[in-house]
């Protein structure tokens, strides 16, 4: 404060009078975009190469490092990979949910979890355990779980990556690399099975569909 | 219909019935239920001509979603209840169940203000758990990308400060402030706001041409520019007459209530973490620790001026030092330490940031537990608030510069 | 059809209102109309006959009509001055530099739902706005705009305008008591003891000047500044016009005594529970209080519409009825000679230009060239023009000086506010009041 | 890591430590029984060789078979932090004295710790919920902790309230009242 009262309030006038016609900060937006930076991260995008083809590895690192798990790997593409899939940004909360829920220890009711779910792992673990959680004896590792389970479901990969400690995509990539692994259930026909056990409905859906179809000309039913 | 029903089932604070009642009409903020502890029966049981005030949660100046109960006697502030949880997340039970990596973008929101700092007392207690060595040109930068943001942050509070107190102007040129620091820290980071910078055993990137010619733009003339600002505020009759002797904590009361920071110091104890707990490269750094003794608010925003001036000649030394070398240090993918404890603590922009942790040996956190100082500095607001007027409730909360983001966690 | 009952369905309620009333006018100005036609010498002479109160009635109508747009007006320019004092850019897309947004905004308002809170006293809520505005349009009344424009000149004037400018206090506290909510409580409550202590030393800080002046009415004081500035109260009661402006800003309620709305303590005080039309009135209000306290401060410190220098009588002589005849066809022919002389530089100079884009310029150009030119003219001609010029320039200043304080300070408490009336400002303007006796005194004598 | 410091605090609560004093990094880990709170914060407060005059932390901890709050403290005679845990809480009723008495700012913390873990600190006169509802039944940062239990456990539904509060009911009861209005009425 100065000597004089109301002095300090008159220097302040001053400075804002100074600022009055000083050059204004403001960006006209639609007009004039704000630079991003170069090391911008704020967007997921999959990147294609010249020949249209995804550049994705699929090596479910993305996925598996991202913290709300807004990431999953899911659909696919021409070549009948996987690919990354991601929700728009309103979805993040309810995959926030399903992550809370499914750490909790309860079944998602999600379908598109239910593939990471409802293994029974203590086989898996005794098999780990014979293997010593080695993750040098990766091979005989997997043809065991094969054995175990009839295919290499997701849940039993990624629990075998956080036992042994190797990584998802290491793994990912031995079992890939062998055609006599596989990632689904044998045969088509246990896969219906499966399907028709879990929802009945459909047969009578299918016969209502194909009655339906019947009387229609071009029909093939 | 009748009155509420005072056994069964308690209705919570939230519930519409309060709202819906039509004998009173009015939303009273009295609790549904009867009151649980001494302190909240003797905070709703109303004197001769005193009354309730609901203030918040979404009052202009409550800092973010947080709600406090007034109870007034005329314009007088006699005591008042805040409430919190209107932004709880939980975020140490998603720390619980994220990897240790995934634990820097949980914190990250916390102080959404300086968001740096959230991630800095995470990251040195699990190098504690790892005991890992960070390659010391990263410690510089975290030095360095700290202390911007730490002006970053101290520049805004001088805006919602004067914003508090009727000032309407000192809020954007605050903001222009700001804004500068953070498109440096966006050039380095990747992010504006929630920048996800630090890891476990170094950074994220190496500084960056674009960082580095801006940091050096504004180097030039943020004191200047600062000061510039300031002529507004400090020389100002109002403004001085209306933070002095407000909101008056003396040392033994400021301990008591468990303050650090900036407010610690304004009331003249120069407990700065990064003295008295020395940590990352701060040892090797030449600044002074600025005191004040009169505790009130203009001590608190007069000592954060200056500590800007502090933090300016700490980047300066930064960038002279800065070493050759590595930023990260060699970590696996998934970490996991040995079962133990470590408890980590930082000087931020308003006080002590602490995070314990408890490794079980798997890679998630066994238990993370999150101190922050916005919260401590909150509840001394009851405290600071003897028997002062209702504006002055605004600039006392603002004047100990809490952050909702961190206060509900 | 479907799309004029999809509009009717949209409006709201004072759409609908307003959308049946227009056309109800529209009939009853016809009507009017006829009537005058048949009975207009009759009512001619009744009007001859009671000119006084014609007068009123029209300066009362006037007056309505033209605070709206002085409200726009400061609303702009608080909203374009304090954005540009905040280094940034403000109001600048609707009209020319955003000039039209503050009529945007007083369309919002007319738009938006007007609710009554559960609880409120619903006459005395509905009545608030209406009192306020009604006082600050009244105290237009005694204003003195430029000699001879004034609606009515009171030899009390000066008094009616504190009188009825001490209601619109009346005002804000109806509207705090009757919406039934703490903080419009709280603020009317602190507009009330803010107002009722500010008036004394407002009241007090003039009555130096009127021991000088000799008289109450505002058009006698202006007179008593004509000449150079130098004659201006101000210089000789600078202590009163420091006091006098203290005051009205705290009887304003403007920055840095604005604790009445205090946006950041009690949300917006009295306001709290407008919305729609009724807030608009409190806000209209505000803006045109603060055109009123400066026109005020001009009229008594700053010389009203006198010139700050004696200003040259320069007449020139254009009798247009003896120019006769020639006049139709320069009426005529000047408009459209004129326009393509200014458009042929821009059409001849710039090939990009298409002509119809060069002759809208050039009629843009015409009108700006004439405009200015029958103003200079009405400038020096008409000492009304030139009075009301120099009003409104000195008063937009004022206005200005408010806008600007409002962009630098802070808020005072309001302890302090009461402390600084009675303590310093009472004594202060007590004491100018006696300085300024004894010197009457003194030299009279 | 200060050796002096572990060799003074075993010399003064030789008889009151509940295990070894621990030592890593720059921390100091003692652990006492819950009954023995007050009188060693006490005495890590007051005595002029100690003078741990800042309570840097306090916070809960549920190890899966027993409850712990931990305390950290800072002073200027050590280079330490200084851990304080109040081991061996039951998971059943846990309670501790609280640290009011020394530091009115713990307050809050304990308030959290109630809500977060369930601790009752026994001293602390305003210990209620903080983050959460009143209402709410869980402690979140329990290890048994399921969030569909909660969900089930708690009244409102947990989450929602609000949606329960606005959910159509039905009019069946015939009464002229607002649903919601009959409904939290009843």
């Amino acid at each position: 404060m100065s000597l004089i009262p109301g002095f300090g309030m008159v220097r302040g006038m001053a400075l804002t009078l100074r600022r009055f016609f000083e050059p204004k900060a403001t960006i006209r937006y639609p007009e004039v975009k704000a630079d991003i930076p170069p090391k911008f991260r704020g967007r997921l995008q999959l990147l294609y190469d010249e020949y249209g083809t995804l550049k994705c590895e699929t090596c479910f690192q993305c996925a598996q490092a991202c913290p709300i798990e807004c990431i999953d790997m899911g659909g696919m593409d021409t070549k009948g990979r996987f690919h990354v899939h991601w929700g728009p940004p309103e979805t993040y909360g309810e995959r926030r949910e399903e992550s809370a829920l499914r750490r909790s220890g309860r079944p998602v009711p999600d379908p598109a979890y239910t593939h990471f779910e409802g293994l029974d792992i203590r086989a898996l673990d005794g098999i780990l355990e014979s293997f010593d959680h080695d993750p040098a004896h990766m091979l005989p590792i997997l043809e065991a779980t094969q054995a175990a389970y009839g295919y290499l479901p997701v849940a039993a990969l990624k629990h075998i990556s956080q036992v042994t400690g190797a990584w998802y995509a290491t793994i990912y990539g031995t079992a890939s690399f062998y055609g006599h692994l596989r990632f689904e259930p044998p045969s088509q026909a246990e896969q219906a099975a499966a399907m028709a056990a879990r929802r009945p409905a459909d047969a009578d859906f299918m016969a209502g569909l194909g009655a339906s179809l019947a009387g229609r000309p071009g029909g093939d039913a | 219909m009748t009155a509420p029903s005072r056994t069964g089932p308690q209705p919570s604070a939230d519930d519409p019935r309060v709202m819906l009642d039509r004998d009173i009409g009015v939303f009273e903020p009295v609790p549904p239920y009867p009151p649980r502890t001494e302190r909240e029966a003797e905070f709703y049981t109303l004197g001769d001509g005193q009354m309730l005030l609901n203030m918040g949660p979404q009052h202009p100046s409550t800092h973010g979603v947080l709600r406090v109960v007034l109870k007034l006697d005329g314009e007088k502030v006699v005591d008042l209840d805040p409430v919190l949880g209107y932004l709880h997340r939980g975020v140490e039970k998603l720390c619980e169940n994220a990897d240790y990596h995934q634990v820097i973008s949980q914190v990250d929101p916390l102080e959404y203000i300086s968001s740096l700092f959230c991630e800095w007392s995470p990251v040195i207690a699990f190098e504690k758990l790892l005991d890992v060595d960070v390659p010391r040109r990263a410690e510089y930068i975290r030095v360095l990308s700290g202390e911007l943001n730490r002006i970053a942050s101290h520049a805004l509070f001088m805006g919602w400060f004067a914003l508090d107190l009727g000032g309407l102007t000192p809020i954007l040129w605050s903001f222009i402030e700001r804004d500068e620091i953070v498109e440096m820290l966006a050039a380095l980071t990747g992010q504006r706001m929630l920048f996800n910078y630090f890891r476990i055993g170094g950074v994220n990137g190496d500084l960056n041409h674009e960082f580095m010619s801006r940091l050096g733009d504004w180097m030039s003339r943020a004191t200047k520019q600062i000061e510039s600002n300031l002529t507004l505020l400090n020389q100002n009759e109002i403004f001085v007459r209306r933070a002095r002797g407000l909101g008056v904590i003396d040392t033994a009361g400021a301990l008591r209530m468990c303050m650090t920071g900036p407010n610690l110091r304004a009331t003249g104890v120069p407990f700065d973490v990064r003295r008295a707990h020395p940590y990352s490269v701060y040892p090797e750094l030449d600044f002074d620790v600025p005191t004040r003794t009169e505790g009130d608010s203009l001590a608190r925003y007069l000592l954060r001026m200056e500590e800007i001036k502090q933090s300016i000649r700490i980047i300066d030394q930064c960038l002279h030092q800065m070493p050759d070398g590595p930023i990260m240090a060699k970590l696996p993918r998934l970490l996991r330490p040995r079962p133990g404890r470590a408890y980590a603590a930082i000087e931020g922009p308003r006080g002590q940031y602490s995070t314990y942790a408890i490794s079980d040996g798997t890679d998630q956190p066994f238990r993370m537990r999150i101190h922050d100082p916005s919260f401590i500095h909150l509840q001394s607001v009851g405290v600071l608030m003897q028997n002062n007027l209702i504006a002055d409730t605004m600039a006392i909360m603002a004047s100990l510069d809490p952050v909702m983001g961190g206060v509900d966690k | 059809m479907t799309a004029i009952a999809r509009t009717w369905g949209r409006l709201t309620l004072p759409g609908k209102v307003v959308f049946t009333l227009v056309p109800i006018l529209a009939a009853l100005t016809v009507g009017l109309i006829a009537v005058i036609a048949i009975f207009g010498g009759a009512i001619w002479d009744i009007l001859l006959a009671n000119l006084g109160i014609v007068r009123f009635v029209i300066a009362v109508t006037i007056i309505l009509l033209v605070t709206i747009p002085i409200a726009f007006l400061n609303i702009y320019l608080e909203m374009k001055v304090i954005a540009l004092m905040n280094l940034r850019v403000g109001p600048d897309r609707v009209g020319p530099w955003g000039s039209l947004l503050s009529v945007v905004h007083g369309l919002k308002v007319l738009m938006k739902e007007d609710f009554t809170p559960t609880g409120a006293d619903a006459v005395v809520f509905t009545w608030a706005p209406v009192v306020t505005y009604g006082a600050a349009v009244m105290t237009v009344l005694v204003l003195p705009f430029a000699p001879g424009l004034i609606a009515q000149d009171f030899n009390i004037g000066l008094l009616y305008f504190f009188a009825v400018g001490g209601m619109g206090v009346v005002g804000l506290l109806m509207a705090g008591w009757a919406s039934f909510n703490k903080y419009s409580l709280l603020g009317g409550l602190r507009s009330a003891a803010q107002i009722i202590s500010y008036e004394i030393p407002l009241t007090l800080s003039v009555v130096g000047l009127l021991i000088l002046a000799g008289t109450m009415s505002l058009n006698g004081i202006v007179e008593q500044q004509s000449g150079w500035f130098t004659d201006w109260f101000v210089f000789r009661q600078p202590l009163g016009f420091l006091i006098f402006f203290i005051a009205a800003t705290a009887e304003g309620n403007r920055t840095p005594f604005d604790l009445t709305e205090a946006d950041s303590e009690i949300v917006a005080g009295f306001a709290t529970e407008y919305s729609g039309m009724r807030f608009g009135f409190f806000f209209f209000a505000e803006y045109v209080n603060v055109f009123i306290l400066s026109a005020l401060a001009v009229v008594l410190f700053f010389g009203g519409w006198n010139a700050p220098f004696p200003f040259p009588a320069i007449s020139i002589p254009i009798d247009l009825a003896a120019i006769g005849l020639p006049l139709l066809f320069l009426i005529a022919l000047v408009p459209p000679i004129a326009t393509l002389i200014f458009a042929a530089p821009f059409y001849l100079m710039r090939s990009s230009m298409r002509w119809w884009v060069a002759l809208i310029v050039g009629f843009v150009l015409f009108n700006v060239v004439a405009g200015g030119l029958v103003f200079a003219w009405a400038f020096v001609s008409f000492d009304w023009v030139a009075g009301l010029v120099w009003f409104l320039a000195k008063t937009f200043g004022f206005v200005f000086v408010f806008v600007w304080m409002r962009g630098t300070l802070p808020r005072v408490r309001i302890d302090q506010l009461m402390g600084f009336a009675w303590k310093w400002l009472l004594p202060a303007a007590l004491l100018n009041l006696f300085v300024t006796a004894a010197a009457v005194v003194v030299v009279g004598s | 890591m200060d050796r002096a410091l572990k060799g003074r605090l075993e010399a003064r609560f030789g008889a009151m430590l509940a295990g070894p004093i621990r030592q890593r990094h720059d921390e100091t880990e003692m652990r006492i029984g819950p009954g023995d709170v007050t009188e060693v914060l006490r005495a890590l407060h007051d005595e002029p060789d100690f003078r741990f005059e800042m309570l840097s932390d306090l916070a809960g901890v549920d190890t899966g078979d027993h409850m712990q709050v931990v305390y950290h403290l800072w002073s200027d005679s050590t280079a330490d932090w200084l851990r304080v845990i109040a081991d061996g809480l039951s998971r059943e009723d846990p309670r501790a004295p609280s640290a009011t008495f020394l530091w009115k700012g713990a307050e809050w913390m304990e308030r959290e710790a109630y809500d977060m873990f369930g601790i009752t600190f026994e001293g602390n006169r305003d210990l209620r919920r903080i983050y959460m509802p009143p209402d709410y039944t869980s402690f979140p940062l329990r290890k048994d902790f399921l969030l569909p239990d909660d969900a089930a456990r708690s009244p409102g539904g947990g989450v929602r309230h609000m949606e329960r509060g606005h959910a159509p009911a039905s009019r069946a009861e015939g009464s002229d009242a607002p649903d919601t209005i009959r409904r939290l009425g009843a």
